[in-house]
């Protein structure tokens, strides 16, 4: 027999490859410096891409002013009042129609036509049902809450494990208690899902109700700010909303950790 | 009935009440400048004199005011004319123009169009193939960008119409010269060019007359014939108080009148503004308060050819001055 | 108390509209304190028949029934293969969870529980949600729910078949401890034929398409201890059986999609 | 031994309870006739809700004069445009993320951190960029399909099951051929769930891009007749988007089926 | 062509980063023609090592090699337990993959193609792709995959644990006749002792924490026809053995989540 030998190699190491902690830290602060650089050096006009420096100063000024305090709480009631709504009936209705096959046989097909709508197309409706305070911008962020909350819910309902469903009748549960012990539980988890997308859904119509006829609100700072070219201010708002975005993602994974603490 | 002859009776002693029965007439408006002869009655009691109990709901656009009227939330509303009062009548929502509430006078500074105060604009043909900036379609200011146009030859497909939605965008979007012209209306004129930014190119009143807004009666209210008379009993009273006050002219300049302070400072209370602001943009009215009907008349022709209504609808269909000409009568 | 299955047969309605018979002309009983295994190929309608003794699928023909019940209600306990615990309660509020639907006190729960749970092997792991469980655990803990309301009849739909080979050894044997203490009348499926032997008083071979019940096979060895050196033959002997009447079934069975 | 014996009834039977096929048909009619009387009998003023028919025969016209043939024709050309750029760059950026572990740490922070940004507030900043004309329009529905399709596509390529990349390797691909013939087709359904969404997302942008600014598309269309109170026509206009919506997701849907037969 | 594991260790930095030995000292070889074994408890390293010898990851220390490869560039094939078709790809585009990879000409796959689709018995399910197959025949394409690179050395990691006790039965028999006409070298991990003593040469015990070879044992019976009634003592003896030295472990390892 022939001494060669041929080692065995791991052919797939690439797989496992580690890249440094700090690059991702690099990365954002590389781009930070890059992008004040090109701004101190006056590559761009200041009115197109102010340096990040400026933006935050002007950020500091708004909220010293308690300008940016007044926006805010504008947009907080609006989202959270929209929000609070929108989920709750569509849970409801969710649920109904989860519940029931009647009511699921005859809705569905109803809710699935509606559901494609932008619902932007749908405010200058609103406006000429409801005008144009607080209640239309209300309803339009209730209204894009309203449907991806209700169709998860729904399916959420739907895709409760049958085997736990029947696990329950076993072992003596009613008709009552399924739903209570079994559907509510096994559906939270996809209701939650339906929460979150709304939250974004939530958080783009509160811009597009404020362009419309809002004095104060994230939204219509930026449009008013964008109207006057203040590119600085424009962009502090714009940072507001996408810290704002982030801050509802949070809250939500929170209150979802706290309730599906079984995930 | 034993109705006030009295005009000089300021607060209502209860006797008028003895044989007439208070109604309660609700009237819905916004809380702009242009309301200023509803603030009148309202503040002086002239609607209680007429046993009117008279309360004010507001809005915050002029659209949902004229559904409201035509709908019957509202007896009474205060507010612009624009295409879709047209377009509601005429898709059947029935409702009466009864009084002036402002418009466009020679002479009088209300509704103007203006451009960047650098701008190489001086005259309204300037304008072919540029941006104006109006509120929404349909919108008085529509309208007006609209008949200047024509005045000078020109017409709105010569020009780029952007609607900004609000007269705040209105403002900013001239600021940062994002449209070449738009039309704006006091007091923010006077912002305009004290702030510098923006100059006159024409005033809206030398072009055009044009019946801007009124006060519209529901189809309910105006059944009850009596007490329809009764309200602009109140109301034509009340516009002249307002005209005698503001409107003066002596030598082509406006000169306050007797009751100006007084005047200017129940404006300045009923729309929460600065006393200053609102000398600089009180609307022409007709002293009795009656309407341009010839006005409406043209409006509706406009905007038909512009196919900005559904379908053409007769004036007679929706002005109706027999209350107001009933009240002035006696 | 004796389980009747009488007469019983089951047609499915396919996707594509046809008729399927699932199950054709099914009789047997399970006497007290037996153990009645049922074994045959994948689709033959083990799952089938066990669901409708289980009161979760009706028969379209016969029927199934308790016979001497002296008018007690019966109870049914049912293990699934699926395991099926409810994932949002811990092992003690899955096992619980029948006697908290028959509304016996707090008190009572909490002993019989602890019981059960203690008689399975999971005292410690009350708290923890089934996530937290590795598979052999988590059949503990389903096999404790259904044991939990002291059922008339226990029924298992391969219960074992997800655990890998060297836990589904020691289960077996733990479940044959378990049933030494509590002597429950059960219904047991499986694929797996040396289970079948091992646990079994009587094995019933079922046949594919439809399922009709091929064999009644009668295990004559003492209940524990069938896998020692002296029954090593007969249980051998009683597993070819078994294997020759599948065999050809299984193999059919694998070519379908 | 007693002869008292008691029958197992199926106790979930409530499960399989069918609700006969006409229920759904039956309901959006009843709806729809139920609509259409409430409005024949003039119990709400058309106004506020006009009939079905009147809807119909209000957009029948406006077909027939040619009108929405403009709006549904500029409309058309931004949402193609603007989906086809954003969607070609957010696949290949997504690509990029997900095969390079450096592009992956040092870009994927920047990206999420601009990802919660609802994309309508970058309107005004996209405007003064751009003008407003079609440019802006374009480039929003293009950024808000950007995203999503970014993030499917990478999460897609991220998630390509390990052991059918260790089966490739091991059957002798080189890496070129690993991401050719098993991370691309393996991230495909992930990158059409991202397409599907980025449907949505587009057709709310092209409405709110629409409302700012534009002579034709649907968009401006409806607002139009909601200025005008014209409500039929804007109806008209909303069911319009709808239908537009809904072909979207049918055209979507039957690409993946051609793209992906293997699911 | 022998396969030596030389002194090979495994070590894992776990999530809350402590090192943990999941191989220690692991020594034997493959000889040609030869199928060696592995079972041991759950977690023991049984895969860790597979995927070590099949080059899917590195040892922390010792080197796996072929020896008297003759210049030859040995192959390898793996069948997985995820079975792991390329979903996209048709049983028979499944089957040709490595001998796409390897620029065989096209005449030349379909030719082997065919030949072990048809040595796995899948004949007629050429375009078939593996949403459509059953368990056990996405297995056997599976098996064909690997088998058609020709490889030097197959590497199977518990190829039939997803499948039912019956299919597996089959399974185990189809692979002793395939190789008996393919004769390839074989490491086979199994939790199934039974199997274990079925199918391999010599049968390698690992121990857990960490994996250690516990003990080596030669099966000393003909490599066909081990399950009949003549070797059925000696059969069930390797088998007690074997489960003896796992039991313990076995058991330990049930009670970790
Ligand atoms: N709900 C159903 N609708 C239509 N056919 C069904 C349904 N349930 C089961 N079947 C059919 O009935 C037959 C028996 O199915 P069943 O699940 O009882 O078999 P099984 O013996 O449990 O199989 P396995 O061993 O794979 O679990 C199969 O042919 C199956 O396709
Ligand atoms: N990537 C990894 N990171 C950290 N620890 C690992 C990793 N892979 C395996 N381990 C650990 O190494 C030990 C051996 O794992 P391995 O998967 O090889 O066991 P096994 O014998 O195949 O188990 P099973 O029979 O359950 O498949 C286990 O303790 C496991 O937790
Ligand atoms: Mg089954
Ligand atoms: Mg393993």
């Amino acid at each position: 027999m022939s001494e060669s030998k041929k080692i065995i190699k791991n052919k797939v190491a690439f797989l496992d490859r580690k890249i440094p902690r700090y690059a991702s830290v690099l990365g954002i602060t590389v781009l930070l410096l890059l992008w004040e650089t090109i701004c101190r050096m006056n590559l761009v006009p200041p009115l197109f891409l102010p340096a990040p420096t400026a933006i935050l100063s002007d950020g500091w000024d708004l909220m010293a002013s308690g300008e940016l305090m007044n926006h805010i709480t504008a947009s907080l009631t609006r989202i959270v009042g929209g929000y609070a709504i929108g989920a709750t009936v569509g849970i409801i209705i969710g649920l109904i129609l989860g519940f029931s096959r009647w009511a699921d046989a005859i809705f569905t097909p109803v809710v699935y036509s509606i559901y494609p709508i932008p619902k932007i197309a749908l405010l200058p409706l609103i406006i000429l049902w409801l005008g144009i305070g607080e209640m239309p911008k209300v309803a339009i962020i209730a209204l894009g809450v309203f449907f991806p909350v209700l169709i998860n819910t729904f399916s959420g309902v739907k895709s409760v494990d049958q085997t736990l469903i029947k696990a329950a009748v076993t072992f003596g549960s009613s008709h009552f208690n399924v739903i209570r012990k079994v559907i509510l539980p096994g559906a939270l988890p996809t209701i939650f899902a339906g929460l979150k997308l709304a939250a974004g859904t939530a958080l783009l119509l509160l811009v597009s109700a404020e362009m419309i006829a809002a004095q104060y609100g994230i939204g219509a700072m930026v449009l008013h700010y964008g109207n006057l070219m203040i590119t600085t201010k424009l962009m502090f708002g714009v940072m507001i909303l996408s810290l704002l975005g982030l801050l509802f993602n949070r809250g939500l994974h929170w209150l979802e950790n706290k309730l599906i603490p079984w995930k | 009935g034993n109705q006030q002859t009295n005009e000089e009776t300021t607060k209502s002693e209860g006797s008028s009440s003895e044989t007439t029965e208070t109604v309660d007439v609700k009237i819905g408006m916004l809380k702009l400048t242009s309301s200023a002869p509803l603030f009148i009655a309202l503040e002086k009691g002239f609607f209680e004199e007429q046993g009117i109990n008279a309360t004010e709901t507001w809005f915050e656009a002029a659209q949902p005011i004229a559904v409201a009227t035509a709908g019957g939330s509202v007896d009474v509303g205060a507010t612009g004319i624009t295409a879709s009062i047209y377009n509601m009548v005429s898709g059947g929502q029935k409702l009466w123009i009864v009084a002036d509430k402002g418009r466009e006078q020679q002479g009088f500074s209300s509704s103007a169009l203006l451009v960047p105060a650098d701008s190489p604009v001086t005259s309204v043909e300037d304008l072919k193939g540029k941006k104006i900036g109006i509120t929404q379609t349909g919108s008085t200011f529509h309208y007006m960008a609209g008949r200047l146009l024509e005045n000078h030859g020109l017409t709105i497909s010569d020009v780029d119409l952007v609607p900004l939605n609000s007269i705040p965008g209105l403002m900013d979007s001239l600021k940062s010269k994002q449209v070449d012209a738009v039309i704006l209306n006091e007091p923010n004129i006077s912002t305009v060019v004290s702030e510098g930014y923006g100059k006159v190119i024409t005033q809206v009143g030398d072009e055009i007359e044009y019946q801007t807004s009124g006060v519209f009666f529901s189809p309910k209210f105006a059944e009850n014939k009596d007490v329809a008379v009764r309200f602009m009993k109140a109301y034509a009273k009340a516009t002249q108080y307002y005209y005698d006050a503001v409107l003066i002219k002596e030598d082509g300049e406006i000169v306050p009148g007797e009751n100006y302070d007084e005047v200017i400072n129940i404006i300045a209370k009923y729309t929460d503004q600065d006393p200053e602001l609102i000398k600089k943009g009180l609307p022409y009215m007709d002293r009795d308060g009656r309407l341009l009907e010839s006005d409406i008349q043209t409006q509706i022709d406009w905007y038909a050819k512009e196919k900005l209504i559904e379908s053409e609808i007769d004036a007679k269909e929706i002005v109706n001055t027999e209350f107001l000409e009933e009240a002035l009568e006696n | 108390m004796r389980i009747v299955v009488e007469n019983v047969d089951k047609k499915f309605v396919d996707n594509n509209k046809r008729e399927v018979t699932a199950l054709e002309n099914i009789n047997f009983t399970i006497n007290e304190e037996e153990i009645v295994v049922l074994v045959g190929p994948s689709g033959c309608g083990k799952s089938t028949l066990l669901n409708i003794v289980g009161g979760l699928l009706s028969p379209t023909n016969g029927q199934v029934y308790f016979e001497g019940t002296n008018d007690i209600e019966p109870n049914l306990g049912i293990v699934f293969q699926e395991i099926a615990l409810f994932p949002w309660r811990t092992v003690f509020e899955n096992v619980i969870y029948g006697l908290e639907e028959r509304g016996v006190p707090k008190k009572e729960r909490e002993e019989k529980g602890k019981y059960y749970i203690d008689m399975v092997g999971l005292t410690g792991f009350e708290n923890a949600y089934p996530k937290q469980l590795s598979g052999g655990m988590k059949q503990r803990a389903g096999i404790a729910r259904a044991l939990c309301i002291e059922p008339h009849l226990l029924l298992m739909d391969e219960p074992f078949s997800a655990l890998d080979a060297q836990t589904r050894t020691i289960m077996q044997e733990e479940l044959l401890t378990i049933w030494n203490r509590t002597r429950l009348s059960t219904l047991y499926v499986t694929h797996n034929i040396q289970e079948a032997v091992y646990l079994g008083d009587r094995v019933i071979v079922l046949s594919r398409h439809p399922g009709k019940i091929k064999s009644i096979i009668n295990i004559d060895l003492p209940k524990i201890g069938r896998d020692s050196e002296q029954y090593r033959d007969q249980f051998e002997k009683y597993a070819d059986e078994i294997w020759g009447l599948i065999r050809h079934d299984a193999q059919e069975a694998l070519k379908e999609a």
